[in-house]
């Protein structure tokens, strides 16, 4: 076990699955002597060498598409987007190519590999360096998204991603790069792609979270109960394929839902939980379902702190649903 | 600017310039076959799109001797990552043609399994046949990266990127030549010149001095070769083989030549191919340059043709028929293949469309006409 | 006044559009001499000149690039697609740039132009033929989104696109382009882009669509009325910005609703339509409020009539939420 | 493969090949004072970022003669799109400091409404500097629609795509550079080659000889030209200006330079640039290149640099307290320009958020670094 932030259970994630299979290749702009703009990849390249661990050129394109072919072929990439807003060039390669290569083939070709890049706001970054793209992705059959929230968690979903047979995206939280800290195993492990987890227990309301916004969701909940009333945290952890009996079980427990994420809402990630209550257990609900969410506009540079959900407005949701 | 210089090996008359071609006659004329093998499958898949068995299919007239060229230097340890055009690939390495008719039908033993428009193509043997994708290069960035994977592992193999003049727009094409170069990947850039991309023609396609030259803004060699030369793309592709073979990296190379019917099916060229530039290539058909040449080297007699074209026909026609007859893929081959196991989400999903599936009875197909 | 299809009520558009304003300029894939792969841009060269309508080199990232910059500099693009399939190269220019240049500029650069592309099922063209991309945009701030189900609208809301000040993207139902024929008013006229258009009145059941699936859900509607049940049908047409108070009002007038759409359900359209009902006026449901959409899988080819929607499945949802 | 030519115009040891210049000495000093001035942007802006006053800049020491040498070459009339380390092209214009410092505070009075992170400005007057995005090379094709439009109304303007190295590897590289070719659009494509995109070297960007001989691939004119030499610099843009407006398309220009710091306040460069390099290009200082020059001429003299500088960095220091003293942007701001007109749904976001604010008091601004 080691005391490590975000960032560094991310590095030792890379440096555990490249020491254990040769295979694993990591690359992408500036990964290499530099080590990545937020040193998820420090010490690879001297750890493993230049043919493991390299920069490419600047195309998204071309980092995507060329991890395909490496997949098809029987390596097992590991590409890193710089920031999640700059991987709309490999647009086309994600949702078109490695989301539909096993299905269009019958089969008989698979793309098993990892696009990992930072996601979220929190850093002062304005439209181009802050933005949650998840539901792009999250509407593409064929994909897994993945988003950890804790250390633990981001060592064990991307070996597990790495280890998985299905091309995964996998979107860190920037702004808890450094800001967690957590116990890790040393080592390999993986946590299980399909389940959630459970982050704090409570009867009254159910809060539905992901990424950056599950410590901002754990405050929001340590404030709620000194007022009375207890939360049941959710980090959904795996968004694509969502287990969604685990979703449905814990909106029932109490009847009462929040979902909570930085990106836009209009047709965001949380309207499908919304929609999947609404569909599946509405008999259930005791209250509106409220979505807390960035607002439907590009993400600002000076305001972000307001534009993003923080604690106060996560509790403003919390107290109306519970008092409704 | 003066682009590369057009090789040719068959002359216009059939007489070669080398000596050595590096073929028996029985190669040679298995690449005489597999041409008319392609013709034999167009006019077959022509007849059955008119009559309505089946929604598409894409004509080969004019680009037989590139594609049976190029396939004919690769090995059957090579990766192919073709254009939706390119049958004769397929044929010649001995793909079955029964395994590709049951693609245009789209039916259960469809190796794509009925999901996938006609002519999109996937086999992994006997030679990797990558899977077919309708987006305009993509693959081609995705062959540099299999490519890349064989390098690593200090395999001899290579990776040929096939793709029309339209494809070098594409994102794919400068990804995929720019990382090759950087990379020196083993791969085999081969860009069929049709003069077309659709409606398109090469002049509103790129401002360049052909296709071959822009092989220097990527730092790689260039070779422009005669595509109607079946000697001649064989002879550039294997030598861009090699040097790949050996370490040297990528090679581009255009293929001039010409589609002489539609793009497709559903495309009417004469409201945009000028008449006369149709006449000027009719008298450069790849299939007769070649008869030419074996008939210098008495190979060749017009009974042959004949022959061969006619077993071919027999050969497409049992294949069409046993396609014709194979059911529609099974209900859950919508749901399979999405993920390596089916998750619950999905299941729930086919669940469902079994129930209804169960209680109206399966609806027929329809039989709406694929456009382009 | 003629009697149309959608096809030819496009056409009908961009012909008045051009006519009108020589700043509308329409290019494309195939536009020119071909006419379009359906026939959409037929005899515009021959009018207004190849100046006017032309054919491009094969880039979707060079049509939407190439139109950001017209637009930039006072021209009105009209771009064309050839399939929804194929916008993926330009997604970047499409969300980073269109949807962001007038927020990111304060004001200063803005970027009136149309994308128009056909999209949807129906014509067995397979994973890449088929698709229903909306939600994708939909998730854009900064975009409009418009889905006409009628050639009136067809042109009417084509005509609305070309005069808004803001980036609009056009998708035309290309099952329906020739399925169905209407009266279409002669030379100019809008349809607003805000508003929904009730198909079809009725007090037991509020069923939402758009697109292709308008007819589909009509159809439904009618086998519905034969068992009794009176459905509320609205076509939502104009998808972002969506009105929302329609789309409540259209909720609460019956509190059961079934939302249609051929797009895969997870975060698709759909999901926003449910979660607005879940969280705004919930207590007015009285019924799960239940999705028909495709499946959670690529488009298929061969058996594309069991994954898109159909009137038996619309029916046996509206029957659902009728007898809850 | 030759690379072209490496134009210069001012020998290493000040004196220049051509007589006429076409620039009074007015204008000389011009330029001159504007280098300094970005000189002295770029020192106040290091201070700002390492004291916390501002999240992040752009340094431009060594590329200042690439981009004033442009921007001479242009009329107020074209329009520039420009890439995040063109100060000295907004500079050179006219747009002024204060201007520029607005946006690095992203404060009220930045013309961005402080909406992106520093660096990307928007400006309209006295020039169109169109607002520059985070995505690099989007705006490359962008200015082939723009002078798309110059070119249908007949106008003479052109307009200029500035972008780097990493630039020429994106797909508006590859898809402005083929449309401006096959429109012959009035655009210069200036690729000004530093040497690096963040931390990776020019041969792991391209395996290509250099940048200019790209322009083969699109059948345009390239020219390599010596970026620490303004006139050398200007003298290109200005004949490809003149060619653009003549309706004979556009050109490629590669400027060769070197980025002599880091690629913004957010990296450290010695992780990745051998110090030889950078002693080496040193020597090559654009400034020191032209100070050469302008003293040959009698119009230099150490003082005159002090004086400048000094002049400069005072109003650049005015400008930052006067930036750092204006209030944030205001809440609205969130919301407006989303569309022309507020819809009804963002109307009740930014009620509720205004509620929000008002209940709980203004939150104060996160000062978390930027980290590139
Ligand atoms: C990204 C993308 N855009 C558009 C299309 C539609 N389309 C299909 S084939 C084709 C033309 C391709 O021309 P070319 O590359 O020359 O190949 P050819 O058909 O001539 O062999 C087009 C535009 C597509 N399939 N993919
Ligand atoms: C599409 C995209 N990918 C990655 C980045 C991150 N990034 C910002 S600047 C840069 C390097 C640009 O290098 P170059 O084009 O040579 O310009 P320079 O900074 O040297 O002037 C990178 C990779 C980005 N902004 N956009
Ligand atoms: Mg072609
Ligand atoms: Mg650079």
């Amino acid at each position: 076990m080691a005391n490590l932030t975000l960032i560094q259970a991310v590095n030792d994630g890379l440096r555990t699955a490249m020491r254990d299979d040769k295979n694993v290749l990591v690359f992408g702009e500036d990964v290499g002597p530099k080590g990545g703009v937020f040193l998820a990849t420090e010490g690879l390249t001297k750890e493993f060498g230049e043919e493991r661990c390299f920069d490419t050129p600047l195309s998204e394109d071309g980092i995507v598409g060329a991890a395909i072919g490496m997949a098809l072929n029987g390596l097992k990439p590991v590409a890193e987007i710089q920031f999640q807003d700059f991987i709309f060039p490999a647009f086309d390669q994600i949702v078109s190519e490695a989301a539909k290569f096993r299905y269009r083939s019958g089969g008989q070709y698979t793309v098993p590999m990892v696009i990992r890049t930072p996601y979220g706001g929190g850093i002062r970054g304005g439209l181009y360096h802050s933005q949650s793209g998840e539901a792009y992705f999250c509407h593409t059959p064929g994909l897994k998204v993945v988003i950890p929230s804790t250390p633990h968690d981001a060592k064990g979903l991307l070996l597990a991603a790495i280890n998985d047979p299905d091309p995964v995206l996998f979107l860190e939280p920037k702004a808890l790069y450094r800001a967690v800290k957590g116990e890790v195993p040393e080592g390999k492990y993986t946590v299980d792609l399909s389940t959630l987890r459970t982050v704090r227990e409570g009867a009254n309301v159910t809060v539905f979270c992901y990424g950056a916004m599950v410590p901002v969701c754990q405050k929001a909940a340590d404030k709620a109960a000194e007022k009375g009333v207890e939360c049941l945290v959710v980090d959904l952890r795996t968004l694509l394929p969502l287990d969604e009996e685990g979703v449905l079980d814990a909106a029932k427990r109490t009847g009462r839902v929040v979902v909570v994420h930085e990106a836009p809402r209009f047709c965001g990630y949380g309207g499908e939980i919304s929609a999947l209550i609404a569909e599946n257990c509405i008999e259930y609900m005791e209250a509106p379902i409220v979505r807390v969410t960035g607002f439907d506009t590009p993400f600002p540079n000076t305001l972000e702190h307001h534009y993003m959900p923080d604690e106060r407005r996560v509790l403003d949701a919390i107290e109306r649903v519970a008092s409704w | 600017m003066t682009p590369a210089e057009l090789r040719t090996v068959i002359e216009p008359d059939g007489r070669v310039k080398v000596r050595d071609l590096g073929l028996s006659d029985a190669e040679l004329l298995h690449c005489y076959r597999t041409m008319l093998r392609v013709r034999a499958f167009d006019d077959t898949c022509l007849k059955l799109q008119r009559s309505g068995r089946i929604g598409f299919s894409i004509p080969n007239k004019g680009v037989e001797a590139t594609q049976v060229g190029a396939a004919s230097a690769l090995k059957k340890t090579d990766w192919i990552f073709p254009s939706y055009r390119d049958f004769g690939m397929a044929l010649y390495h001995g793909i079955p043609a029964v395994a590709m008719m049951h693609n245009m039908f789209g039916n259960a033993e469809d190796s794509a399994k009925g999901r996938q428009m006609p002519v999109h193509f996937s086999f992994t043997e006997p030679i990797k046949f990558v899977s077919i994708s309708s987006p305009i290069g993509t693959h081609i960035i995705q062959a540099v990266g299999a490519a890349h994977a064989m390098k690593l592992r200090g395999e001899k193999h290579i990776a040929l990127a096939s793709f029309g003049d339209g494809g070098t727009s594409s994102l794919g094409f400068h990804s995929g030549l720019n990382f090759a170069a950087v990379w020196k990947s083993p791969v085999v850039f081969l860009c069929q010149n049709n003069q077309y991309a659709i409606s398109c023609p090469v002049e509103k396609q790129t401002a360049s001095d052909g296709f071959a030259i822009k092989a220097k803004a990527y730092g790689m060699p260039g070779i422009l070769v005669d595509g109607n030369d079946l000697l001649a793309v064989r002879e550039a592709v294997l030598e861009a083989a090699e040097y790949a073979r050996k370490g040297k990296g990528p090679t581009l190379i255009e293929a001039k030549t010409f589609r002489m019917g539609g793009h497709s099916t559903s495309d009417d060229p004469t409201r945009y191919v000028p008449k006369e530039l149709v006449a000027e290539w009719e008298k450069k058909d790849p299939l007769l340059r070649f008869e030419k040449f074996l008939g210098k080297r008495k190979l060749w007699s017009e009974k042959m043709r004949t022959q061969y074209y006619d077993e071919a026909m027999a050969e497409i026609d049992v294949a069409a028929k046993e396609a014709a007859a194979t059911a529609k893929p099974a209900l859950e081959t919508i749901f399979s293949d999405v993920y390596a196991t089916v998750p619950a989400h999905l299941r729930r999903q086919g669940q469902q469309a079994f129930e209804v599936a169960a209680r109206h009875g399966e609806a027929e197909a329809g039989d709406g006409k694929f456009p382009l």
